[in-house]
């Protein structure tokens, strides 16, 4: 249905999303604060999800599908989680 | 031999490489953690969804289909609400906002 | 064998977020950095066609490993954080160096990834379980059935050193908690 | 931290929402996981997983106290044994039907064995789950500073440090 090129396309855009989490780590290990840190990992993990979407269609694993839902579902208790405890140091939770 | 599907993949795949480089872009360049919390979950969310939706038609008529439509929805939910909280967060830390006319706020 | 662009990507993601976990000062930050090195690792793994391993690092490190670290640091004492990086015991760097290059000592002698005479591929073992796995359990992922079938006595070691772990965690901690 | 005039940082009602319609996908994810582990990466360890985070997730969204309050601690410990218990349970049955322990190949029926190691995995499942979940509440309710301050010193606490507080989060 597809043509063969289009799994080339989609594995470059796969890197092309790797390429901008190795950027955003420039500020996750910058900062200044806590919170920026956070925002670079949220979507670091987006792009994840993105780039395990495209290398499932890329490889032909629709298996690796499961692994990006898992990774939609749980990515933001990760940014709820930090951003209770920097206000409260853990008394939120 | 091109079909309008890979024309309609390699669109969609191409506007969210787009988008994908704008969040980054934001993330790194804007002045304050206010102003990168716009890139991240405006760009991002925009750029994820028409990617998967790239993803999706690159899957064809199939089960893993839904689980891409999923993912998206999943994706449009989650991650603003990631935003919300972070941003929600530092504003009851104190942090203020950057404005123009503050000269060491930004980078 | 040199590296996909992507893989390559990944490398740099997971290297430079280890080393963003080791050197951040303050503990929580470490900890974001840590999570992001979970999410780098988990491409990895599905990269290298290993989907399993990979779904265990999303489900771990996404939601658990992040928020039971925080749950530590929460209820004990961080120091306070005047600079962003730590700084370097050069006892510990000579120390850290040498592990590497003991670890760095071993890749050459791994065979390549993919490679027709690594011995996972050529050893009849594995070949056994491919070819007989379905048959024999009808379990169609051939990693269920090692674990759940052919190694199942050992996966019901694990199982009960979870549970026993478990249970005397709960003991420990339960003093703390009865109402 | 937080400035006097603003209220702290409890329930948000975006956070809460968001949990609602999130916990039942994931709560069927999780289970999902566990039952196809047998056709699709996955299994008993990385659903338990699931379900636990589920449990942390509905904690950070609606407060500690009242999630604990709700996921009964006996039901949290009840799950471990059965766990073990389906484990073990299932390795003796084969050894009475005269096979090996956990030769699953002697239970009669089609397939017998496919839901054999589907049972087992649902009990690796609950075991993790279980673990986790408990883990979380006893770090959670764990070792206050004060408190422990307190008893190493001889001192009485103001407040009894084994009552959390569970009435002031729920509102």
């Amino acid at each position: 249905m597809t043509s063969p090129w289009v799994s080339d396309v989609l594995l470059a855009a796969a890197g092309a999303f790797i390429l901008y989490a190795v950027v955003l780590l420039y500020r996750v290990v910058a900062g200044p604060t806590m919170q920026d840190r956070v925002i670079a990992v949220n979507v670091v993990g987006t792009n994840t999800v993105v780039v395990l979407a495209l290398l499932s269609v890329a490889l032909e694993e629709t298996s690796f599908l499961d692994i990006a839902l898992v990774y939609a579902l749980l990515n933001f208790l990760m940014s709820i989680a930090i951003s209770k405890f920097t206000v409260e140091r853990g008394g939120v939770i | 031999m091109t079909t309008v599907a890979d024309a309609a993949i390699v669109a969609l795949a191409v506007g969210g490489v787009f988008f994908g480089l704008v969040a980054a872009v934001g993330i790194l360049r804007l002045p304050d953690l206010y102003t990168r919390t716009h890139a991240a979950s405006k760009s991002d969310t925009l750029g994820s969804v028409l990617t998967l939706g790239a993803v999706a038609i690159a899957l064809g008529a199939d089960l893993s289909i839904m689980k891409t439509v999923l993912l998206l929805l999943f994706l449009f939910v989650t991650n603003p609400t990631a935003a919300h909280a972070i941003t929600r967060a530092a504003h009851e830390q104190g942090i203020d906002p950057w404005r123009v006319d503050d000269e060491g706020g930004g980078e | 064998m040199a590296p996909t662009p992507v893989e390559a990507g990944l490398l740099v993601v997971i290297l430079g977020s280890a080393l963003a976990t080791a050197v951040l000062r303050d503990v929580l930050g470490s900890i974001i950095a840590f999570s992001a090195y979970s999410l780098g690792v988990a491409m990895l793994w599905v990269v290298l066609r290993a989907p399993d391993v990979g779904l265990t690092e999303a489900a771990v490190g996404a939601g658990v490993m992040t928020i039971l670290l925080l749950l530590t640091i929460a209820k004990t004492v961080r120091p306070s954080e005047d600079r962003v990086l730590a700084s370097f015991d050069p006892k510990t760097l000579v120390l850290v160096a040498a592990f590497v290059l003991a670890l760095g000592a071993t890749v050459p002698a791994l065979p390549a990834v993919g490679s027709p005479d690594a011995p996972v591929v050529s050893s009849e073992v594995s070949q056994y379980y491919l070819d007989h796995a379905y048959k024999d359990t009808g379990v169609e992922n051939v990693v269920t059935a090692v674990l759940a079938a052919y190694r199942g006595f050992d996966t019901l070691g694990e199982a009960v050193v979870v549970f026993t772990a478990g249970v005397a965690v709960v003991a420990v901690l339960k003093r703390e908690v009865t109402a | 931290m937080s400035d006097a005039r603003r209220s702290p940082y409890v329930e948000s009602t975006i956070i809460m929402t968001t949990v609602r319609v999130i916990a039942p996908f994931v709560m069927t994810y999780g289970l999902f996981v566990m039952f196809h582990g047998a056709k699709s990466p996955g299994g008993g360890f990385q659903g338990g997983a699931i379900v636990g985070a589920l449990v942390l997730m509905l904690a950070f969204a609606f407060g500690a106290d009242p999630t604990r309050e709700w996921v009964n601690q006996r039901v949290v410990v009840g799950l471990l044994v059965v766990g073990v218990a389906t484990f073990v349970g299932i390795g003796l049955a084969t050894m009475a039907l005269r096979g090996s322990f956990l030769e699953y190949a002697v239970i009669a029926g089609a397939k017998s064995s496919k839901y054999a190691i589907e049972l087992i995995e649902l009990g690796i499942g609950a075991i993790v789950s279980g673990v986790i979940t408990s883990l979380f509440f006893l770090i959670d309710a764990g070792f206050d500073v004060e408190a422990d301050a307190a008893d190493a010193g001889g001192e009485t606490p103001e407040e009894t440090p084994g009552e959390p507080s569970s009435g002031e989060v729920g509102s």
